[in-house]
């Protein structure tokens, strides 16, 4: 079963990974990227799971693969609904930023380019 | 160490130095094509762990639909691009890198050390596979053993919409979501935005058909009609409709609605909420997936459009 | 039967192998946007269309032989239109700037 | 032949890692662009074998998808990249 240790430990970096970029990346999209990675490795984790639990004629344990097509359909409309959340707060305010403080001014330059 | 062993370490190493890439680089809209890609390539994993119904899901709403969700964000958000001074301090990148490897090694740890009598479910799902006439015990645990989620789960994409929605502008309240693409009428995107839907729309039904027997399913399949659909509006081809069109909102509110109506009838009928009886298990499974890929289509691509913002002239 | 099956499966296959090979030596070398996105387009759908005709002798019935090859098919109108479409964005882009 | 064929999936999926390598590493935005495409075709290919491999005869309807997802993927792209593009001009027109 070696299959099943590799991508585990895929999963358990990949969420790893998400983490530290949900942390450290001072953008919203940013880190709204990084929390659907973070996602993405726990649902990966589930399916090493399942796999062990394979069965006569199932190659993976059902259940857990309904969880997770669940939990992608939820992570989805959460994630749709942050954005919507972002660009509405950004036509508002002008910026993205989350802190209280006076919004920078860098934000409203075209990117040089 | 056998090829296949070696393959599925690459495999690992690629999906993962995707995922490096969407934390690591600057620019927004390189991490969210680093991500599309990613999201398409985990794919490739689930069909490695025999778990196909999640790589259709992964595939179409992880990586694609998703994928773009991020993507037009991204090219909105072009001119709020990085603030430096925004940017945590060494201490703080520090301790959370310490966080995230301490909470990944302990992760692998786990799934490294996982006692060897597993606890299982599988069997008896197959077992339990007569009462519904389905084949696929994907869809069994989702449509029958566990209905309540999946009901559930549609009423949360329906709060979804209804979330983003609110966010409308009050001049636009209640109009067309997103910009009206423009078409080129001699232009490549809109000859392939007239060829592709056909197709797209045989293999989406395709899909969600072969999902009572073989993995697929209301999701995927409603997954890609939604692409299609956001292809021709992409194209100029087609308008988003006005969001307060009365037949808008009715199809929207059919496959959570008529899974209400089939678990109440359960309830009253038989023995529980949302029992079938097992003589017309498949046929009331397969009505109420009908209408809800109707509604799974029209609402992934309606949150993929996004708040209304022009008004109905 | 099943030995010729098995050797046209790994010529079509190994061939394919091959022009994602060249492919990739595109991707790498050649020097702006216009003649990589040929490198990709051209070479990797050839490679893609050996692995389907390798895999057709596999496949166990017709239906899904048809798949694989509409699956081709599709990758062929991806990378016809795809590759336009960006080609036109580079050109833009040069104009531009 | 399920030697040969993995060794096959090993081989594409490892050009497929280094034409990744190269189309995200620009330099600009339409090298980018090429991305969904790339998994598009190696992908796909690399998928066919995977499913053979594994005896996974469903892995043809995932291919199926990807390829329409991939498809749409690269759409998005390219008029996204464009709306960049376009955004660039003008602010650049806004400068003089």
């Amino acid at each position: 079963m070696s299959g099943v240790t590799v991508f585990g430990v895929c999963a358990a970096v990949a969420v790893g990974l998400g983490l530290y970029g949900l942390i450290t990346n001072p953008q919203p999209l940013r880190k709204i990227i990084a929390f659907n990675l973070l996602g993405s490795g726990v649902f990966l984790l589930f399916g090493v799971v399942g796999r062990r639990g394979a069965a006569s004629g199932v190659g993976n344990d059902p259940v857990p693969q309904a969880l997770v097509i669940t939990g992608v359909v939820v992570a989805f409309s959460a994630t749709a609904l942050a954005i919507a959340l972002l660009l509405r707060l950004f036509q508002k305010a002008g910026s993205t930023t989350l802190s209280n403080g006076p919004p920078p001014s860098a934000g409203s330059d075209p990117p040089g380019g | 160490m056998s090829i296949a062993a070696v393959f599925e370490i690459l495999l690992a190493a690629v999906v993962l130095g995707l995922g490096i890439w969407t934390i690591a680089v600057r620019e927004t809209y390189s991490a969210t094509v680093g991500f599309v890609a990613y999201g398409l390539l985990v794919a490739l994993i689930w069909v490695r762990l025999d778990a196909v119904d999640v790589a259709l899901t992964e595939a179409a709403i992880g990586g694609g639909l998703g994928g773009v969700l991020l993507l037009s964000a991204a090219a909105r958000l072009r001119d709020a691009e990085p603030m430096a001074a925004e940017a945590p301090g060494k201490v703080t990148r520090a301790s959370a890198a310490a966080l995230s490897v301490l909470i990944a090694a302990t992760l692998a740890g786990a799934v490294l050390h996982l006692p060897d009598s597993t606890p299982t479910l599988a069997p008896t799902v197959v077992a339990n596979a007569w009462a519904t006439g389905l084949a696929n015990p994907v869809t069994n645990v989702l449509m029958a053993f566990r209905a309540m989620d999946t009901m559930l789960e549609k009423v949360v994409l329906l709060l979804a919409i209804i979330g983003v929605w609110s966010l409308a502008p009050d001049n636009a309240w209640g109009g067309h979501p997103g910009p009206r693409h423009q078409a080129d009428p001699d232009g490549v995107l809109v000859f392939l935005a007239r060829l592709l839907p056909p197709i797209g729309i045989v293999v989406g039904i395709y899909i969600f058909w072969t999902g009572a027997n073989h993995p697929g399913g209301a999701f995927q399949g409603g997954a890609i009609l939604a692409s299609m659909w956001l292809l021709a509006i992409m194209a100029g081809l087609t308008d988003t409709p006005p969001v307060r069109r009365r037949w808008l909102r009715f199809i929207l509110v059919a496959g959570p609605g008529l899974f209400l109506v089939v678990g109440l009838g359960g309830l009253w009928f038989g023995a529980a909420f949302l029992a079938y009886p097992p003589a017309q298990a498949k046929p009331l499974i397969l009505g109420i997936e009908v209408a809800m890929i109707l509604t799974i289509a029209a609402t992934l691509g309606l949150l993929l459009t996004g708040a209304p913002e022009r008004s109905v002239k | 039967m099943s030995l010729a099956r098995d050797i046209i499966t790994i010529a079509a296959v190994s061939a394919g192998a091959f022009f994602f090979l060249a492919g990739t030596v595109g991707l790498l070398r050649f020097p702006d946007t216009l003649t990589r996105l040929h490198a990709l387009t051209k070479a990797d759908n050839l490679g893609l269309g050996l692995v389907v005709l390798g895999l057709l002798p596999q496949a166990g019935t017709l239906r899904d032989g048809l798949k694989l090859i509409s699956i081709w098919l599709l990758g062929l109108l991806a990378g016809a239109t795809v590759s336009q479409l960006i080609a036109r964005t580079a050109r833009q882009g040069e104009t531009t700037r | 032949m399920t030697e040969f064929l993995t060794a096959a999936v090993g081989f594409i999926l490892a050009m497929l890692a280094l034409g990744l390598v190269s189309i995200l590493r620009g330099p600009g935005d339409t090298d980018r662009m090429m991305a969904a495409q790339l998994i598009g075709t190696g992908g796909i290919a690399a998928l066919l074998l995977l499913g053979t491999v594994t005896g996974v005869p469903a892995a043809v309807d995932v291919a199926l998808t990807l390829a329409l997802l991939a498809t749409f993927a690269s759409i998005a792209f390219v008029k996204k990249g464009l709306t960049n593009l376009e955004a660039d001009r003008t602010g650049s027109m806004e400068d003089q």
